[in-house]
This record gives structure tokens, C-alpha cells and sequence, in this order.
């Protein structure tokens, strides 16, 4: 039979397949690269990385539910001069796309390391307005339309490089801040993000995570998830990049299918460290089975 | 380091509520004493695996000793296993004891104190059999609630210590207070245990002048180092996160002790 | 040791213990009445019922997700006469408190179902306006604070029982929507009805759901209900009766001690028909493992 | 009705994909066919029961047999279990065929029309073989894709007439092809099977006059009539919903051709 056609374009980068890692759980590519083979698959997105370093949360900052995870790491990350000396020359080295997460606690923070990222080698830049887990910043403005519209804006101003809005889902209305990224000049929108969850100890009576709440992921979000980026498919005419309980080729086809163009896979990973590669393959072997030969007719066919 | 699918050899009950297992697996080549793996449940509610160390090492017939206590409805279903089952396991993962290096290298008149409290017993184990091989010596000071175990099979790698909570066994008390009780003084200290305890041993260790490597516990996700969630405060800027932060998972478990902040 | 005290009042009304049954997964308490003795439980919520007779949505209502279940039912139902004839005489030879779940297209809707149960034997009324599954009324009151508000003020100025106010989780800000109900006189708040959600059949290229989206429930969703329980209590004085994904005594602890003065078990009695009483037995065995004499000691004290 | 943990007594694969496993319960007593229970998996995924339509019961060996195809990832799993395992059920669930009422009671000349469709087949042995039984006569009507399953077993309980989608065995076609094929003529129709077959059922006993009772299915969650998840369109007002929706598992799964808009 043909040749099975892969690749997508998200905001005129073109990927060899639409097989992402979820910022915050694959590291810098460089923990899950003794697993995977990174040439396999379509990018590489990096922890999110603020102007300067922060320290992120106190421990426990992890903790197990059913079906998924909480995590309330709060972004510590080593700042942006460390991602651009140690992380991107690791990443250029794999024929993959690299896709930074950048968060920050305001607008100038957003915008400061944007600029420090534009003549890096970086094929797209991913920003973080959803975050749960810290207090200032982040989803804050990714929960308000007005806020992610002039962050976005102010984002966009100054990016080199296309820029992929990523959304939370604990909004009422996931459309509404879709537009809204659309409307101030994304390129893409991502979603979604971790879900504000709770767990409590009843031994202990105590939280399991220190810092009380955390983001829920894993497979048990996975409905919702499907859901939103059914939804904002269906808002804009950007691309979409879904994730939220991704584990298997079918997980990712779900997401291709309710619109999607490309696809991330989170916390899955802890699991299995293998299953973005394994994804891969389990695509293209859906594909054979069905006879589609380009990857682009399944993007948001079931409507 | 991988995910593989290991066959138990055997398990066996050592105490009230404490398994111990042998399971064939192809990481045994790569294991050492400190180090741990991560152990998948069967059940689709559990995703995250469950750390737990290296208690031996069979590099030869290929085989890891792994000790645990029930803890929670993971380390239930593990007890449950009986020979010829399967389970998913991750490894080798952490750093481990570098004994070697540790202690300035080969000098056979370096005398080890090792201190293992409650379930930090199991890792000591393959540390005493690694140490005592190069032909260093070393007191073992175990310390429990009540109930013993594993405390004979340290008996053939030098002197070994008691301390019981309830006074039942050895000195009443921790395990320093049976170190004080019986005077021992050493180069170096190994010490895996509950957080109280590793706290205590830094602070002899300082108050001594003795280096001391302990072995720290935290949440886990990921156990190799991309997720974050178990760090631990370190005293200088930890060289991967440029904050005061190191992976317990990658950058440890076992730390000097003087570098951490617990 | 002494006597335990399960007791717990939700606005005037006394319950033997804290254990209700979650609308719509439990009908009218005839079903697993063969399986539960509805003596042993604190209280039977029955289906939302609506002033005529509902059809609801088409087939399939039902699809399973990891760790729980989609449904769109679309409040089916056979009115609220029928209710009165058929299930509450049912009801009243128990000994349990019975809670009748309302819905309706308009606020006159709502208005109507609580006059005409004003002489009924009925101990609560449960609003319910945030079921995903229906195109008009329902959750349209239950995601904006000022609609939550106006019709939570039309329906209390009319009812003769205690009113609770049944959430939606698909808002940004629970608390908005607690504090609304509460400002507007509700005399308790119950949380979470289902979260929306979307399965895909890869295979066939169709919706799961006839309906397409339909709510999420099980254990997949606890993590997101004991936050915004533990949310929900600490915005408002009234009483919350929490729920989602309960499925023993150690989930419906977890639900009190992050502040839930009551509990509910939804699809879980679908997993197991002996859940709730199940549940009461455990919660006693878990006071009295702990000394703890009294429930309402527990409720909220993880803070 | 309730859930118990029933004990497997045997288990095979009797086509490609298609298992027969006779199960021990206490529940064997309650049930008769066109009744069905609900069989839960081990997963912690898959939280809701399957139905299964029950195949055979043998009520003094208190057992009932369940026959099954793999649809999907709840049968694939019950399909690895092996004599010994156990499993949860919830049953007797349905209302079954009321074997007695449906004919006017016990007139030994009444004569049915079989007709089991693909895995709509295994439903129908119990049925012949309660029909029989009380002296009235049957023929079985089978239509398969291809491979054939279960055919033998009719054959003790009156002339069997298969049909195939392929041609490779009886008729080439659907059931009621066979029926014309084959002249059949009955005084009543039971029949389960895939929807496309039931429509034609239907319209044919309505064209015929024949009074037909067909087995309707449907995404169940609770199986015991409280959720509405399972609902059918009738053609009257249904007494329980006060809507023309019916409950499939609890006011069916058979009902009355003429009262059902499929
Ligand atoms: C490096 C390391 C080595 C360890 N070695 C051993 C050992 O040799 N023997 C032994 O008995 N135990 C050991 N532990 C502790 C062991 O990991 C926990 O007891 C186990 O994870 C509990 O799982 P559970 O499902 O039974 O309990 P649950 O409480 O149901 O587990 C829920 C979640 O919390 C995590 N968790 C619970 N307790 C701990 C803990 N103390 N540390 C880390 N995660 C925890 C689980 O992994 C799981 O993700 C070690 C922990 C670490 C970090
Ligand atoms: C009254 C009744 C009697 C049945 N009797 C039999 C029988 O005797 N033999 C047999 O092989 N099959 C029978 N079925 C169909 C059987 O229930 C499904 O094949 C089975 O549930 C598929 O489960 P799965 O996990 O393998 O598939 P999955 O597709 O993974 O199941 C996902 C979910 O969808 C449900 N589901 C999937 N297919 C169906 C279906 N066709 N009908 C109802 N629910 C479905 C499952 O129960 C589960 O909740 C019957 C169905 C009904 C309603
Ligand atoms: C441990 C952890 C850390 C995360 N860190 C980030 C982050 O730094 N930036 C970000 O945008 N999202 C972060 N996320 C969210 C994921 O990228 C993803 O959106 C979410 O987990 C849903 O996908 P999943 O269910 O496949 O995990 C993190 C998630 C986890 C579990
Ligand atoms: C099949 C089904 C039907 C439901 N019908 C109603 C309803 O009529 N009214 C209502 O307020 N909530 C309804 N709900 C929501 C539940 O009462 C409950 O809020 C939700 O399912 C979360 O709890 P759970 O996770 O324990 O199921 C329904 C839920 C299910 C699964
Ligand atoms: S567990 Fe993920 S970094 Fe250590
Ligand atoms: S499956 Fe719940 S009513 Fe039939």
C-alpha cells in the first residue's frame, strides 16, 4: 500500500508526526531519551522555564489518585540561561521539533523570556497561562478572557518564533478563551491543562500535597480533555494540540479525531516511559488498518 | 535503565507485615547497594510505581532482594505475589553508595558505622556485603519498633547492634543511643531510616567530625529525574536546577549529609 | 467504649447518618432497595423530576470511561405527579429521610414542581441546575452567578422544604457560585454534579453518547469534587453535601473531613449495589478506630 | 437479585473469538431463558458490568453457561479466566421469556420460529430447550456470518435450518431468507440478533400476522432499572416512565415486537 503520510503542521512548522511530550513531564528530553529514541517523534516540549530560576513548591509535591496523578511542583525551574546553555544545544542534536513552555509570574515576565528565546533554536514557543499550582501569574490569566487576550497580545508582540496559547480547563467556557487567544494573534492553542484537584489523607487528616492543591492528570481526565478540544476545534480556526490522559495510539487518535492536530502526552510517561514512541507506531498501524494515507483526513472528522 | 517485566523467584514473610522477594531480572547487572527500582501494580487505579531499594544483589544468577512493608494498597498486592508471577519493574534508578570513592579509596583500615532504622534496614544489607567485599569493616546498628528482622543476615558481615522502641531487643531506644551505649566510633557513616532519625544522624555526624551518607524518601512520580516531585533542599545551589533543590530520585537517594537541608 | 454518633443535620433536618444516594443513579430507591436496606442509609435522592414528563435524550445515554462513566441521560422522567403517586408513598414506609431532586426548562418550570411538593412528604428539595445533558434550563442556571442567584431566590420564596442547591462543576470559581446560592437564601449547597465530557469510538468514527458530550462521573472525577468541596465549605456557612466518584467509607471520609457536613454515592452503586450501605458501616468503623465520637467532629477539620 | 462472586467450571473457545464458559451460582436457580446477568471485570478501568445473555442453566448443578464474543477490552479479559478463577456477577437481570404466558399456555400444538442472529444465538439455546420441554415443537433458525458455533447443540431440540452471509453453509443470506427458503411457518417468533435483523423480524411477523417477542439491546450502567441509561422507544406510553421509553434491562430485554419502535 502507499506511503503513510504523518506529518502535521502546527502555525507553519511542519512536525513528522503529531507525537509531543507534555511540558513538565519528560523533562528536557534528556531524562526520557535513555527510553525513547527522540528522532521518533514529532517534539520535544520543555519544562516551563520563567526569566530567572525559581524554587517551585514544597514536597509533597506529588501525589497518586485513581486512574491519574495530582502534581503541585509549581514550576521550579533552573530559568531561562540555563535552558539555552544546557537544554536546547541537547535537544538540537535529535532530529525533533523543540517546543519551550515558558511561564512567568507577569506580563514582563512572559515577555523577557520570549525575547531571550528568539534567536535560540526553538521551533515554537508554548506559553503557560495555566499553571495551578502557583500563586501569582500563570493561570491567572489563563482563567479570565480579558487577561489571556492581552497577555497573548503582549506575548505576541514581541515572539520571534509562533506561539501556542495553552489553555486551562477550569473555566466555565473553554471557547470563549480560545477566541480570545485566537482573537489576539495565537498561532495555536494547546489544551489542557491539569485540572485543580484535591487530596486528602484520612489518616493523617492532612493534605497529600503540601501546597493543599494540585493538578489532576492522567487517564482519568481524559473525557474532559476530549471534550474541550472538541469544543475548541470546533471555536477557531487555529490548530488545536490536545492532551490530558493521553496512553495509547487510540488515546491520541480519540483527540486527533474530536480535532486535533497534534497531540501531548503527560503524565502516561511516568508510566510508561515508552509511550510517545509506542504512540507513534500504534498511529501509523491504525492508519494502515484504515487505509488513511494522510494523517491530516482525521483531524476533527467526527463532529 | 528501563522498564522490564521481572519474574518472582520467590517471596517470603519475614515479619508482621514485612515481605521479602527475590525476582529475576536482567537489571541485576547494573545494581548496587543504595540504589532502588520502581515497581508497578497490576491495578489501572495505581499508575505511579512504588520505589523500593535494593536489599541484594545475585549479579551472577541475575536476581534482586527486594524487602518492603505494607504500606498502602500498592505494597499489599505485592505480598500477594507468589513465585512465577510477573511484575513490571523500572530500573536501576538513584545513585546509590559509592563505595569506592566515599572514603578516599581502598583503605582497608576504614571502619564503616552503618545505621538502618525500621524499613531503612533492607538497603543496608547489600551495603554491608559491598563494603565488608573490599575488605573494610563495619558496625551494623539496626533499629526497630519491636519486632526484628533481617538483623541475622547482617551477623556475617561484622558486628551488629540492636536497638528496640519497646526495649524488647538491645538497647532501648534508637539506634544512636546504641551506638553511644556501645561506644562505637567509625570514618564514616551510612544511615537509611525514618526522617526523625536521619535528622539526628546528621547532627552526630557533625557534632563527631564523622562524613555521613544518608539515604532520603520522597513522593515519587517519574523516579528518573524529569518530573520534580521529589526534591529535597540542599545547603549549596544544586547543579541541575540552579536552586536549592536535588532529585532525591536521580541526585540521590543518598546524600552527605551536609549537603542536604532536612 | 461509648455510643457513636452518626448523625448529622443539613438545614433543620435530621439524617441518621451522612450517607445519601446521588440523584439519578439510585431511581427512586425501589431498585436497590432489593440490594440495600433503605432503612440503614440517610437519605434516598430521587431522580430530578420535572413539572411533565420528560423523554429525554436518545440512545446511547451511557458509555463507559477509564475509572468511571459518561452519561446523558436528559433527565428523563416521568413528572412529578407520578413521583407523588408511584414513589413517595414508596419511600415514606422507611425510615430515611427523602430528598427529591427538581429540574426544569424554565424558573416557572422549577417554581411549579416546588409548589406542588410543598404537602408531599418530602424532607429536602434538591435544585438541580447544572445537569450537563439538557439543551435548555438546567445548567445554564448553574454556570452564571447572578442566573444561580435569581432562580435560587424565585425557588426558595415558593418551597415549603429546606432547599440545597445542587453545583455544577463546570465553572471557573466555585465559590462564586456557593457564595450566589448562599446569598440568595439556599439553605444548603450539594456538590459536584457531573463534569462534561466526550468519548470517541475511533473505530466507527462516532460519538459514544448519542448526545455527544455527556457528564463524567466515578472516580475519576473525586479529586476535582473534594477540591471544590473543601472550596465550597470554606466560602460559605450552609451546610455542603459533597459528592463525585464515592466509592467507599475512606472516599466519603475524605469528603467530610474537607468539609462536607453530608455525602452522596452516585455511580457507584452501578459497580457495586451495596455501596452505600457499605459506606455507613465503615464510616462507624473508622470513628471508632480513631475515638472519634461524634461525625460531625470530622466535618471539615483538615484545613 | 445480587452480586456474588461465582467460581468458573470450565471455559472454551468454541469459534474464532467466541468462548462458552459455564459458571458456578447460586443464581441458577432464579434464571430461564432470555434473562441475562451482568459480569463484572477485574480492572480498576472498568468500573460498569457487561450483560450477557444467559445460554443454559442447569439448575441442579447450580450453574449457568454464558456464551460470548470478544467485542472489546471487559471480554477480551473475560476470556483469559480458566476453570477455578472467579467472578463477579449481578443477576438474574430481565424479564426473560415468559415461556408459559407468550402462547396461551401449554397448547402442545403451538409451534415457534426460532431465530438467533450471530452472537444472538447463545440466548436462544436455553429457549429452545425450555420450549421443548413442555412438549412443543421449535424450529431453529441460525444465521452466522461465516463460521459456524453452537448449531449442533440445537439439533436436540428440533430441525435446525442455518443461513450464512457468505454461502458457506445453509442459505446464503440472512434468517429470514431461511425462513422463506425453507417455507417455515410457526404460531409464534422469538428472535435476538443484530438490529438490521430485528427490523425485519419485525416488519415480517406484522406482514405474516405472527406474533413475534424480540430481544433488544442497549449500553447498560446499573442493569437494574435505577440509571435510564438503557431506554428503547414503545409504541405506548410505558407505565414506568410515564414516556414511551422502556427500560431494556429491567422491563426487557424481550418485548413484544409490536410495542417497540426500532
Ligand atoms: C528511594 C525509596 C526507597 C524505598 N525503599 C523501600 C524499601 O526498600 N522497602 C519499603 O517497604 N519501602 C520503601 N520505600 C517506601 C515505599 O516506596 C512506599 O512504602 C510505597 O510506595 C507505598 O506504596 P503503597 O501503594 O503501598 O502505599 P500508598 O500509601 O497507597 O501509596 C500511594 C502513593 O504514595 C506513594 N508513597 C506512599 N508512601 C511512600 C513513601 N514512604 N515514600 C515514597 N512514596 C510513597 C506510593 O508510591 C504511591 O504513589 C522507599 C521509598 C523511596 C522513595
Ligand atoms: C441484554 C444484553 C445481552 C447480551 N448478551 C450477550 C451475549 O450473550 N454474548 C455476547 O457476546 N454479548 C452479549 N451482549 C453484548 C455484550 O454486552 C457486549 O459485547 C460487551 O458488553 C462488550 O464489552 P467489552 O468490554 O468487551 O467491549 P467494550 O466496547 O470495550 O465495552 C465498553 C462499554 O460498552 C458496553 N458495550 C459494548 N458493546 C455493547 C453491546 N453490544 N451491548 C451493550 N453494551 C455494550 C460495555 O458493556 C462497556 O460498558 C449483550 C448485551 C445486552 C445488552
Ligand atoms: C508533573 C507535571 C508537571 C507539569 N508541568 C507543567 C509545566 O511546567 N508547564 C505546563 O504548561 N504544563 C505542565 N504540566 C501539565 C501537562 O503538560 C499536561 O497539560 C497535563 O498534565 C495533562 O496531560 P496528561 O494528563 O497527559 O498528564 C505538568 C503536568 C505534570 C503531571
Ligand atoms: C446516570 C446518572 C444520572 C444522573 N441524574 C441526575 C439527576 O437527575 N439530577 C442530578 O442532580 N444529578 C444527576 N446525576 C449526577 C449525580 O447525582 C452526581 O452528582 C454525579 O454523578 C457525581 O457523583 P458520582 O461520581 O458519585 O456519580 C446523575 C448521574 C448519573 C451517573
Ligand atoms: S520522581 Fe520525578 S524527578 Fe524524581
Ligand atoms: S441499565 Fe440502568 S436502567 Fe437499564
Amino acid at each position: 500500500m502507499s506511503e503513510i503520510n504523518t506529518k502535521v503542521t502546527i502555525a507553519g512548522v511542519e512536525l513528522k508526526n503529531p507525537v509531543m511530550t507534555a511540558s513538565g513531564t519528560f523533562g528536557s528530553g534528556m531524562e526520557y531519551g535513555q527510553f525513547v529514541d527522540l528522532n521518533k517523534i514529532g517534539a520535544v516540549v520543555t519544562k516551563g522555564v520563567s526569566n530567572v530560576p525559581w524554587e517551585g513548591n514544597p514536597t509533597p509535591r506529588v501525589a497518586e489518585v485513581y486512574g491519574g496523578m495530582l502534581n503541585a511542583i509549581g514550576l521550579q525551574n533552573p530559568g531561562v540561561d540555563v535552558l539555552c546553555e544546557r537544554d536546547l544545544p541537547f535537544l538540537q542534536r535529535y532530529d525533533t521539533r523543540v517546543v519551550v513552555n515558558v511561564c512567568g509570574k507577569t506580563t514582563e515576565d512572559y515577555v523577557e523570556v520570549v525575547e531571550r528565546l528568539g534567536d535560540e533554536p526553538v521551533d515554537l514557543l508554548e506559553i503557560n497561562v495555566s499553571c495551578p499550582n502557583v500563586k501569582e501569574g500563570a493561570i491567572a490569566f489563563g482563567q479570565r478572557a480579558e487577561a489571556l487576550y492581552e497577555i497573548t497580545k503582549a506575548v505576541k508582540a514581541k515572539a520571534k518564533q509562533p506561539i501556542i496559547m495553552k489553555l486551562s480547563p477550569n473555566v466555565t467556557d473553554i471557547t470563549e478563551m480560545a477566541k480570545a487567544a485566537e482573537a489576539a494573534g495565537a498561532d495555536a492553542v494547546s489544551l489542557i491543562n491539569t485540572i485543580t484537584g484535591m487530596k486528602i489523607d484520612i489518616h493523617r487528616r492532612t493534605f497529600a500535597l503540601a501546597n493543599k492543591t494540585g493538578g489532576l492528570s492522567g487517564p482519568a481526565i481524559k473525557p474532559v480533555a476530549v471534550r474541550m478540544v472538541y469544543q475548541a476545534a470546533h471555536a477557531v480556526k487555529i490548530p488545536v494540540i490536545g492532551m490530558g490522559g493521553i496512553a495509547s495510539a487510540a488515546d491520541a487518535i480519540e483527540f486527533i479525531l474530536a480535532g486535533a492536530s497534534a497531540v501531548a502526552v503527560g503524565a502516561m510517561n511516568f508510566h510508561n516511559p515508552y509511550t510517545t514512541e509506542e504512540i507513534v507506531q500504534g498511529i501509523e498501524a491504525y492508519m494502515r488498518k484504515y487505509g488513511v494515507t494522510d494523517l491530516c483526513e482525521l483531524v476533527g472528522v467526527v463532529e | 535503565m528501563r522498564k522490564e517485566m521481572a519474574v518472582i523467584l520467590s517471596q517470603t514473610k519475614i515479619a508482621s507485615g514485612i515481605y521479602s522477594m527475590w525476582i529475576k531480572t536482567e537489571l541485576a547487572k547494573e545494581a548496587g547497594a543504595g540504589q532502588f527500582i520502581a515497581v508497578y501494580t497490576k491495578s489501572d487505579a495505581m499508575l505511579l510505581p512504588r520505589p523500593i531499594s535494593i536489599c541484594e544483589v545475585d549479579k551472577a544468577g541475575g536476581a534482586i532482594r527486594i524487602v518492603y512493608r505494607i504500606a498502602g494498597a500498592g505494597t499489599a498486592e505485592f505480598s500477594g505475589y507468589t513465585e512465577g508471577d510477573t511484575v513490571s519493574i523500572l530500573g536501576i534508578l538513584g545513585n546509590g553508595y559509592d563505595i569506592d570513592g566515599i572514603s578516599g579509596g581502598g583503605n582497608p583500615s576504614e571502619k564503616a558505622l552503618i545505621l538502618g532504622g525500621g524499613i531503612g534496614i533492607p538497603p543496608m544489607l547489600e551495603l554491608v556485603k559491598e563494603w565488608t567485599a573490599i575488605n573494610r569493616e563495619c558496625y551494623s546498628v539496626l533499629g526497630y519498633r519491636d519486632e526484628l528482622f533481617l538483623d541475622k543476615e547482617f551477623e556475617a558481615y561484622g558486628s551488629v547492634y540492636i536497638a528496640t522502641e519497646d526495649g524488647s531487643a538491645g538497647t532501648k531506644g534508637n539506634v544512636l543511643d546504641a551506638v553511644r551505649e556501645n561506644h562505637l566510633r567509625a570514618d564514616v557513616i551510612f544511615a537509611c531510616g525514618p526522617m526523625p532519625m536521619l535528622r539526628a544522624v546528621k547532627q552526630y555526624s557533625e557534632q563527631e567530625g564523622i562524613r555521613a551518607y544518608i539515604s532520603l524518601e520522597e513522593r515519587m512520580a517519574c523516579g528518573v529525574g524529569a518530573c520534580l516531585g521529589c526534591v529535597c533542599k540542599t545547603t549549596k545551589k544544586d547543579s541541575h536546577s540552579n536552586v536549592n533543590n536535588a532529585r532525591i530520585c536521580t541526585d540521590g537517594p543518598v546524600f552527605l549529609a551536609e549537603e542536604v537541608d532536612i
